[in-house]
């Protein structure tokens, strides 16, 4: 559980260094969350399922994720949304609240074949204005199916605080308009998670359906590293909630009930600079491969526009790299025209 | 149609269990034109499922059960209100493999009742295949009668895509054909001629088919024209080949479809024909389609949706430039 | 207000006669929900704003619309969705769900602009499943605009009964979810349905934000002229609503007050049958128009296309009726290459 | 492009009380890509509203301020995220005018970053605008630099009709050219002759103008062939006169986007010039798109996205022809 939390911190710092150098683009760390995705996806077992938003990176890491795969992800390899053969859990999803309605549908299929199988769906607080959102609820009520929202209200969509997001009081009484129990819990005290969402995975388990449960939790960084939250939100009130770091406070915990393993920092650092030299020693994407994945088949039109890109990249200077395309001083290539139907 | 649409359907939740129907009022009324009549008695509420009144979360849950290995079958009352799902259907649907890069795929079918003529409301008349056949990851079909449709159908919930299934209001109760009794398929991908011809070749699917058809024999009849007809059956991805090789014989081609003109279907079908029969061509790649306006509420329909005349017209022109 | 649910239910049995005789198209009938419509619509003046759905045949009348106007839009001309200049209401919305967002909107402007207007919109049960239902409500609440929703809770939607569509337990409750007041009221009571929402009038006049209303009422009659409900509720359910037949119930407390004015059926009847007249007497659509609402202005590929349309006309058999295109054996038109373009 | 964005939303602002700006962190946070800078600050929270994260309802909500007179300007973070309104846009946006017969009218303004080439996530470097283009009653509006893209916004924002307005990514900081103090408009539904010539048309907009311009160029140096570039600006309601007259010149036309090919704004494009001047073509139209896939994350985009190279390559097939 610890490291669980500890390697989501050290990893979001770790990206924050290799996006400033430009080795992966823009994506959204996750400091201040640890406890609310660690203390939840520790309640699943292997054959659950977990249905990620975009920032949940250690709910990822503890399902099996490897590292460089996120990487991968957010150096703008779809490689990096592929979860392995077996591996219960949906890719990241971008669109806001877009994958709570699948999560539904996977709990919907799991009771149909009659899996022992809940389903753990994460979304923020602002997914929580979305239609989509709404939708999955309605539909999770009615249909009672084995799945769990967790919602990490981090107080912030963007530069939007909660209050502009939505008059109600709390995330949790939005369960009460789909006759569904809705939790609120300290999303920075990981055992208060882990006891609710344990609560919450059981009932499930037991075919009394879905549960919300809104962890109440803050984003200690930037949305994105394209973000600049000093805009919009004071120092004042970062340095509060930083007080309440969840990691602080687990560890602090931890040293006084004398169960801190030592070494622990040194291992996981040891893992991200491991997992970053292989991430690193991936090749340049294979330009071609993006025609692999649009069918199962490729039909004709797709056969023809491969080849001709197939044709460009032999032909250009620098083709098989990741910046596949000839650049323009290259030969242009002729006689394509019969490929161009 | 909607009989061998409902057959299509019974015979492949027979065959499969992991065939599912989903959408509102498909259960126990057995959906507003009864495509799925019966089903909800015959397997229950646990695969006929009436769903809340959402189209986003038929769709997304869909996509969901897809996921995990079931083939659901989602209906969307009238292809008019899909737009609330079209996020749905185009972040998701269509791009899972993508996204995913293989892992997972989405082998589910969407069912939505198009098109005009039918004296509807707002909203229950237009035609929106445009919108999806220009989705990559997605494959779009449109039959034009009772036997392909069920065909189609069952091709399309064998596909392992996802594949956007239009039904023609016109054609539910109008069109009557004799279906046999064992399952039949049809390929997607593939237009069929389904008429012959030398002067001329008319492109039609869904209810213009039958306009094509009906201009076709009137050209035979008065001007001694063979107009050959191709029913497309799949708008995406397009069958070039066929379109091609046609007009490679003929020189000239109207295409015949009731979405608005402007960025439509015709304009791809117009620009792969000269493509690949440019130096064919003997007369511009005609139009005929409705007007670039909203539906103008029925009572106008008749003045928006092409007819025979209409057909009979341009193509006169196509042959005389 | 008792004239108000008579014409509601009389024009209804008169437009199921005329759907049948196929002089207008489909409509949703409104017998049983006169209650919730007038009761509602009552509390509006007529600087306010009425946002309807498909079914507000009564609210619709009694804000002022012609019969003949409804008839019009079912008969598919869609005159019959134009107000009157002046007239501050929306035109009947089939997309469910989809003109709540509007209302909150105008509910905006209103206030942006100062003026003292509050707006209603109608929905249905089932439109509270819907995407567009959840942000109306929601942006409503965040911004405390003078919106009323009122929910028409008729237990039906199509063949989708209440369990199916919601496990919440009332609709009432669903306003929980956006920090705004929810009432449930007996829809059938038509005073029951004016005292609630002159409250929530009020609190909108007020500036004290929006309501949601949830009349609990019954669709007696078909979903829509194309529906046949014996195929999924029993004639026992619709017999124990009919006992609560609003009319009726009215009916019985105006005569025991001895309230009720003599020849009130007969002077309902009159306006319908003149309306219907009118209705009758009204001339075939006119095609070329429907290039005039499109744009302000006609761009040039639409004029080209005007154009077009008017040369078949001109040269069909049958041109300017409501059958606008020539018929088949009509002598094609030639020589518009010119205008494809 | 950012900063003359943002000067026209100010001036025009400042010129018309009725003028609102709104979408997901447009207020103090001045958008995500700052195009909103300043702007609540001037003119405070009422008029530039932060809005609860929900797309169709930001378009729903402008949609009734807009039948209540003001002129919303709306703001979709990114065009990816469109399809969560697209049936407000489509149902609504596109149709008061005609549902209620002139009655009302939607002065609104949709804008949202488009386009590929900025290493962005998923659903992030997407080109959208055939959805918009083939919707009768929206116009479609794409600047291909600072100064038109003032010009075509102010312009917008005082179109009586609702304008989908798209600004490339790679536009917002690359592109730099002087703006004027006064206020400039262009007419919407007008294209531009960029660059004048004589052998070959390439037609292009947003991002692909520049990519069309450099072809041109080089075109000129290494061929000695004058082709001429049309910047489309607007997409719908599409300039044909322009494009016809101008290959009724050259005889010759490449087509360029960052849409996918098949089904997309080319194909029209495509199919209008044929129309206007067949008699002139000395060669099939061309197409140099994106391909026909799901955008496939930006360490391929590359490969995906229309570049230089490209167009020379097809254009110089086309002048072969
Ligand atoms: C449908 C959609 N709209 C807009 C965005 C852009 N966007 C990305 S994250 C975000 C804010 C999300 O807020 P919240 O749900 O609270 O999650 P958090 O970022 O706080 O984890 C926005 C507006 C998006 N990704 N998807
Ligand atoms: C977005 C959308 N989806 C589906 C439909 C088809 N439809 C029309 S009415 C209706 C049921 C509406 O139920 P409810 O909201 O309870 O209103 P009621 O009909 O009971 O008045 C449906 C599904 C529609 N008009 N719009
Ligand atoms: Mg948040
Ligand atoms: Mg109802």
């Amino acid at each position: 559980m610890y490291r669980g939390m500890l390697l989501g911190r050290r990893l979001d710092e770790r990206m924050i260094r290799l996006q400033r150098q430009g080795r992966i683009g823009t994506f959204a760390p996750i400091k201040g969350q640890e406890a609310s995705q660690i203390g939840s996806v520790l309640t699943l077992r292997r054959s659950d399922w977990m249905v990620p938003s975009f920032r949940e990176t250690a709910s990822m890491l503890s399902r099996g994720w490897p590292i460089e795969k996120l990487l991968k992800f957010f150096a703008g390899y779809l490689e990096g949304g592929q979860p392995d053969e077996g591996q219960n859990d949906l890719p990241i999803t971008i669109p806001v609240a877009t994958q709570l309605p699948h999560a539904v549908g996977l709990a919907y299929a799991a009771q149909y074949r009659g899996d022992d199988v809940v389903v753990m769906a994460y979304c923020g607080d602002g997914a929580t204005s979305e239609g989509d959102f709404h939708e999955a609820l309605n539909f999770a009520g009615v249909w009672s199916v084995p799945v769990v929202f967790l919602i990490q209200n981090n107080q912030w969509a963007i530069s939007v605080p909660l209050k502009k997001q939505t008059h109600s009081r709390t995330i949790a009484q939005k369960a009460l308009a789909y006759g569904v129990p809705g939790l609120q819990v300290d999303g920075n005290d990981v055992l208060a998670v882990y006891a609710a969402s344990r609560e919450a995975v059981a009932r499930a388990r037991e075919g009394n359906g879905p549960t919300l449960i809104e962890c109440v939790t803050y984003r200690l960084g930037v949305h994105t590293t394209a973000d600049d939250p000093t805009k919009y939100r004071s120092t004042e009130e970062v340095a509060e909630w930083e007080r309440k770091d969840p990691l602080t406070r687990f560890t602090a915990y931890l040293k006084k009930k004398r169960l801190l393993e030592d070494g622990l920092e040194e291992a996981v650092d040891a893992e991200i600079a491991a997992a970053i030299q292989r991430f690193e020693a991936t090749g340049a994407a294979e330009p071609l491969t993006m025609f692999e994945h649009v069918y199962a088949e490729l039909p004709p039109h797709l056969k023809a526009q491969r080849e001709q890109a197939a044709g460009w990249l032999r032909e250009g200077e620098n083709g098989g790299g990741t910046t596949a395309a000839p650049r323009e001083t290259s030969p242009p290539m002729r006689g394509q025209r019969a490929t161009r139907r | 149609m909607v009989k061998a649409l409902n057959l299509a359907l019974l015979q492949e939740m027979e065959r499969d269990e992991d065939v599912l129907v989903m959408g509102e009022d498909v259960g126990v009324d057995g959906g507003v034109f009864r495509v799925t009549e019966d089903l909800h008695r015959k397997f229950g509420s646990k695969r006929v499922i009436d769903s809340p009144l959402a189209e986003a979360a038929i769709i997304g849950t869909g996509v969901g059960m897809a996921l995990y290995g079931l083939k659901p079958i989602c209906e969307i009352q009238f292809s008019g209100f899909a737009f609330q799902c079209f996020h749905q259907i185009e972040n998701h649907c269509a791009r899972y493999r993508m996204r995913s890069q293989g892992r997972f795929h989405v082998p589910m079918v969407i069912r939505m009742p198009y098109g005009g003529g039918v004296r509807a409301l707002e909203h229950h008349s237009e035609s929106e295949e445009q919108f999806y056949a220009h989705v990559p990851g997605l494959k779009m079909v449109i039959p034009s009668g009772p036997r392909n449709a069920r065909a189609l159908l069952v091709a399309a919930i064998r596909d392992p895509d996802p594949v956007v299934f239009f039904e023609h209001k016109g054609l539910y109760h109008a069109a009557k054909e004799d279906v046999p009794d064992e399952i039949e398929t049809l390929p997607i991908g593939r237009a069929q001629v389904a008429r012959e011809g030398r002067d001329l070749t008319l492109v039609a699917y869904g209810a213009m088919l039958r306009v094509a058809r009906e201009a076709a024999d009137t050209l035979a009849e008065e001007d001694g024209v063979e107009a050959e007809v191709i029913d497309l059956l799949t708008i995406a991805p397009l069958d070039r080949e066929t379109l091609v090789a046609s007009v490679q014989k003929t020189g000239r081609a109207v295409i015949v479809h009731e979405a608005p003109r402007s960025f439509g279907p015709g304009a791809e079908i117009a620009a792969s024909i000269m493509d690949g029969a440019f130096l064919s061509l003997e007369a511009p790649i005609a139009r005929v389609t409705s007007w670039d306006v909203p539906f103008p509420g029925f009572a106008r329909e008749k003045g928006n949706v092409p007819d025979v005349a209409r057909v009979l017209a341009i193509a006169r022109d196509t042959l005389a430039f």
